[in-house]
């Protein structure tokens, strides 16, 4: 019974050490990766929304039925 | 006339235990809770139904092959299931014993010899071993959680994150009130259930079913129940705490509005989490590494489809069955239990004891930068229960001072609590898993 | 040359039977009637699709490693499965025999010896075993209709459930007619092959799927098809027996507008429901629960997102595999077969004898209400075929006099329908499982 | 063969009596429950149809976004 | 102290290993591509961070449990595997191979032995198996594809089948150059792994990885990466040979438009393959089964709401797991092998050399039409990557004629590849399989 | 060595044949299928969209909604 106190404690001390030493390298790792993008990757200053296109095997039916009306239009106005 | 015993025999009504009658009652109050009032309704209405499931009497719902051939315990199957499991004795008892004890081999032995004998697990059994038994549904869960949270608060300010280890506090000095109550002699909890026991004070749902199951198994309902019981509690538990601790002037403190944080810088955010989990804590790597690939997916801005349904279709069929999956671990003979009482009573004390950690943080950090810029309410956020314990930041905020809006700045601590409890789940399955 | 002619000998073209030309056209129909006459179209394209796969030659989709290994027959495979198996013939013929009639531990055995030989389980057959075999397929299934089902014109008038039960009677007439042509000599059914046929009466697909793999899995492609087709058919089958038991007056008879219905109450009834089957037949729990389960979620209010993925996305991705799963029992060794002709007489006197005893029922209680309330025409939506059978009652109800609107009335006996069923799946399970 | 012909009769019998005894008792039942419900806890008068706020993990963004703006606009006006 | 060196010695940082660190970098290289340039994002944004995930040292995330077993190596659960696998040596290395050459009994034995000491399988080595070990993800991303495809410009224009399978002389000659650089002792591949490094030439994701997991299981990760990679480098490497191949007169040809397509073709058309299919080569059934499937759902117009999900829910789930399980199979001990680099390279040439035969053969069709009905440009879509390679087609046709556009006609045999190389695959599992 | 570019070369030649042969066939039997449809079964010159309704039980609400608010509405009006 001690025993399990003392584990206790000690994972209670261990546990608690880890966990701000860990997220403690966390804040600094994310400081300086801030700094970093900041500089060097810093956002373009206009960045107009575009909704992306990721169809799984991309069969990107909006691009290909534009063309596609292009080319029927075309056609038709020979 | 024999058919009609026969069918009287094998009802629910002749067989109900005392027990059952208790765990559907109990069950009922949760879906009462759950729908009248909300409390956190998407996992305990499934879990309270669930919990029903398990206590039909003669259904073994919740039950293996092998226990639903003992409970029915004709004598040759008996026979056949000590021999392969090397048991003189054919009392069911001894034998779900025996079962219970004997290893890997043993157990798939045993399972062949239930399933000739006509007997195969019971529904909810199979959901509890597919969707928690293999983790996947607390880590899916987990991906999707990832896929909803927005890290900008936190990039904002990184300096939250003490915040949210700080409130790790409450896991850590449950498992010495655990482990004392056990010295003492007043329950019998080993140093896995009190780890487990623990993690309720992380605030988190699905962090305390898979430190549970895999710590615990055998408490799993308990803590599932506690866990997402106290964090609908939240409101409650947390102001008289957050009011003790902190004075009128502290409370209203006005916060600077929060910089704007790039989307690369949001992008980097779960790699760097990644590669410092994956150099420091190994043990942690499965469900914080299933949490920044569900964060990555949303930040990245080109698999938005995938993002979508991580956090919708996916997470939705997950929750269904991680509900249903831990109100089968609401059986009777494995809730009504003095350990569970003494689980609830753990609980509130871990939430209190993490909420007045982060408040007392918060104080210290504000002294620590002059006194005057950051609020101490955002501390108790540092325990999770998001976005719950940012609401009640703000709430308390409010009151204070009308025009200090503490939701964002709580938005820090609260998701640094996510990693927190986290990574003290991965210490803990480190040292005593 | 001799790698054309392996190519050849491998073919499909060289390897087919009659048999199997045979089931593709008749899958072909069944795919022109699902989607040329639009016949439940949701599982009989896949149903029939799913056929077709697996009724190509030497793929062996629908076959598991050791029927694949015996179908190739290597001699020195078969000589290692015999002696697995413990049968001294290495005829690939008895050696199937064995395997089909060994014990678990000894599938097991088998398994392993055909999978170290090279042999794996054929695409459909993993899916029939987790879908099928495991019962989650139509579990969840049931958990979708029960989130799509709306219970208020039941509750408005639950009388209507003794129409529900009265149209059960088709279930067990068929039991009855299938046992009495095994009885003749006929055919050669089983009492539990018979109870398997019984439930197409029950006019409900999952219902039916449920407990044909529970109790004869070998007729399960000739029942479901036959559940399928004839819920598509109510509208043939149902009009003219309608017709014949009721008179001009009475199905004239105008039913006065049902109640309005409460949220509460709405909430209360799946958990009542769920209550009673706890008591009474815990073998219709599973099945029963999961509707409930759905049901509450539908009408709780508080897990929407829940209950919209039950209804959509999960309900959609058990479908595609219930019927592949299905489909993969239509290959010609299972399905070509008198028993099957037998199968589908019977069915569609399980359809007629059902829809006459829910008429009859109606009459009853009309005759016992003063002969102007109810509606006979009613009496035919108990047999399930939600909402197929409804419609008829509304389109019948309209024939005879234009403003007799009976949809909403025949709504309640067509629900009632499939928790009827749904308990003579219970007791059938609990008697002859 | 005659057994299974009994066999069969049993099952009919007791499958209709059971299907009626349970449907019966659910008719009761049922009933009972909707007294209940009508005479102790009657709908509200007006129930204004609000669309119930349940995200998996609580993530409230419409919440959370309404008060950010919020928060924005106090600190832009000072 | 000790517990703080436990820790330490447990960690990621003090187990690392150079070719862990090279993956995970090599990780994020592939993230980078996927994230910035978009380069196949679906597929590389999981496979890339499950690489990282697989690297992690110590969590052992892409191992069995018996692998995890073996490394920890500890004394008596060596013993005891060792003695399992008939093996006398204790060694860790010899364990690992015993364990690799046993039998599906051993192996069964094996694990029930490491389960007993209390390892279990990885998180992504459980998603390898389950997803692609059973082979049900690609044969889901191609049910998905398959209702994603409109067969309509194909139908119109069936010659341009032969363009189809023109562009198939990628994969087998890259198969030869496999063998070839073995056979002059440069490079170390069976018949079976080139047959598998010929597959990266069909320009098809779910196929590469299909076959690759059949007959080349070692080599999943690099094959699936340079599919992948390959196919998003398509605009790059395509234009050059094209050009190469073709006059400017040739790529000005403008092709007449296509005729109109009717919805009882459309439906026809899947049926058809299926049965081609069933009857010449059961070998590729699964793989177009499944594709036909989809497509039969999709064009059927009777159940569009599976059409949906196995578009959209259902593609987007297999796809997440499928994208991570491969990238289990990025761990350095697998991936960082000179075969690496052998495929890679190969994996080039087969795009080119397919692309190459595709125009040329569409030259020869032009020649025997006269020299004026197609443009040659349409050829390099043969080698499927769509519709990526038939975008290439239309923005090179109007590089040469700005009123020439190609997407329609390109898409015909872009969608024919996807036959062509699934065909391909059939013929190389049933030789070398 | 000598044998697997051997087995290299005949599975490129098997290979290559059977890929061309199959969809040589496939072109043939799409070709008469095409006629086959264009003659037998011509797609009706009007086809007004009609959204299919697929229910996977069929609770189909909106013919039912329909069907109600006539019947409310009658049953208003007497
Ligand atoms: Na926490
Ligand atoms: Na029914
Ligand atoms: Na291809």
């Amino acid at each position: 019974m001690e025993n399990l106190v003392s584990e206790g404690l000690s994972l209670m001390g261990f546990g608690m050490g880890f966990v701000f030493v860990f997220l403690t390298l966390l804040v600094f790792a994310t400081s300086l990766m801030s700094k970093f993008v900041t500089k060097f990757l810093p956002e373009p200053v206009v960045l107009p929304k575009v909704k992306p296109a990721t169809p799984v095997s991309g069969h990107n039916n909006d691009e290909l039925l534009a063309v596609l009306s292009a080319a029927v239009h075309h056609n038709r106005s020979k | 006339m024999e058919k009609v015993l026969e069918l009287w025999h094998a009802s629910g009504l002749y067989n109900i235990t005392g027990g059952q009658v208790t765990m559907i009652l109990v069950c009922l109050v949760l879906l009462y809770l759950a729908i009248n009032k909300k409390f956190e309704p998407l996992l305990l209405v499934p879990i309270g139904f669930g919990g029903i499931l398990a206590n039909i009497p003669e259904a073994g719902l919740a039950f293996s092959a092998v226990e639903n051939a003992v409970h029915f315990a004709k004598p040759e199957v008996l026979q056949s299931l000590a021999s392969t499991l090397g048991t003189a004795s054919t009392e069911p008892y001894e034998v779900l014993t025996a079962y219970n004890e004997s290893n890997a081999s043993a157990h798939h032995a045993a399972s062949l010899v239930a399933a000739d004998a006509g007997y195969s697990n019971g529904m909810m059994y199979n959901f509890y071993s597919v969707v928690i038994g293999s983790m996947i549904g607390p880590l899916l869960i987990f991906m999707g959680v990832g896929a909803m949270t927005d890290f900008g608060p936190l990039l904002a300010n990184p300096k939250t994150l003490f915040l949210g280890a700080a409130a790790q506090f409450g896991i850590f000095a449950t498992v010495l009130g655990a482990v004392g109550l056990s010295a003492m002699g007043i329950m019998d909890f080993s140093i896995q259930d009190a780890a487990a026991i623990g993690i309720i004070g992380g605030a988190d749902g699905p962090t305390a079913i898979y430190v549970a199951s895999m710590l615990a198994p055998q408490l799993l309902g308990a803590i599932a129940v506690a866990a997402y019981s106290y964090m609908a509690l939240v409101p409650l538990i947390q102001p008289p705490i957050m009011r003790l601790l902190t004075t009128e002037a502290e409370r209203k403190i006005s916060m600077h509005q929060l910089r704007h944080v790039s989307k690369t810088e949001k992008i980097f955010f779960p790699i760097i989490l990644l590669i410092l989990v994956a150099m420091l804590l190994p043990d942690a790597a499965p469900l914080l590494g299933m949490f920044c690939f569900g964060n990555l997916m949303r930040e990245c801005g080109v698999v938005d489809r995938l993002s979508d349904t991580a956090q919708n279709a996916l997470i939705n069929i997950v929750t269904i069955f991680l509900g249903l999956s831990v109100g089968s671990k609401l059986s009777a003979d494995k809730f009504l239990d003095l350990n569970t009482l003494g689980i609830l009573l753990l609980g509130i004390v871990a939430f209190g004891i993490g909420t007045a950690a982060g408040v007392l943080m918060a104080k210290l950090m504000n002294k620590m930068q002059g006194g005057n810029s950051i609020n101490p309410l955002i501390g108790s956020a540092g325990v999770s229960a998001v976005p719950m314990a940012a609401r009640v930041s703000n709430k308390l905020g409010l009151e204070a001072n009308p025009q200090n809006f503490l939701l964002m700045h709580a938005m820090g601590p609260n998701v640094a609590g996510v990693i927190g409890s986290a990574v003290a789940a991965g210490v803990m399955i480190k040292f005593v898993g």
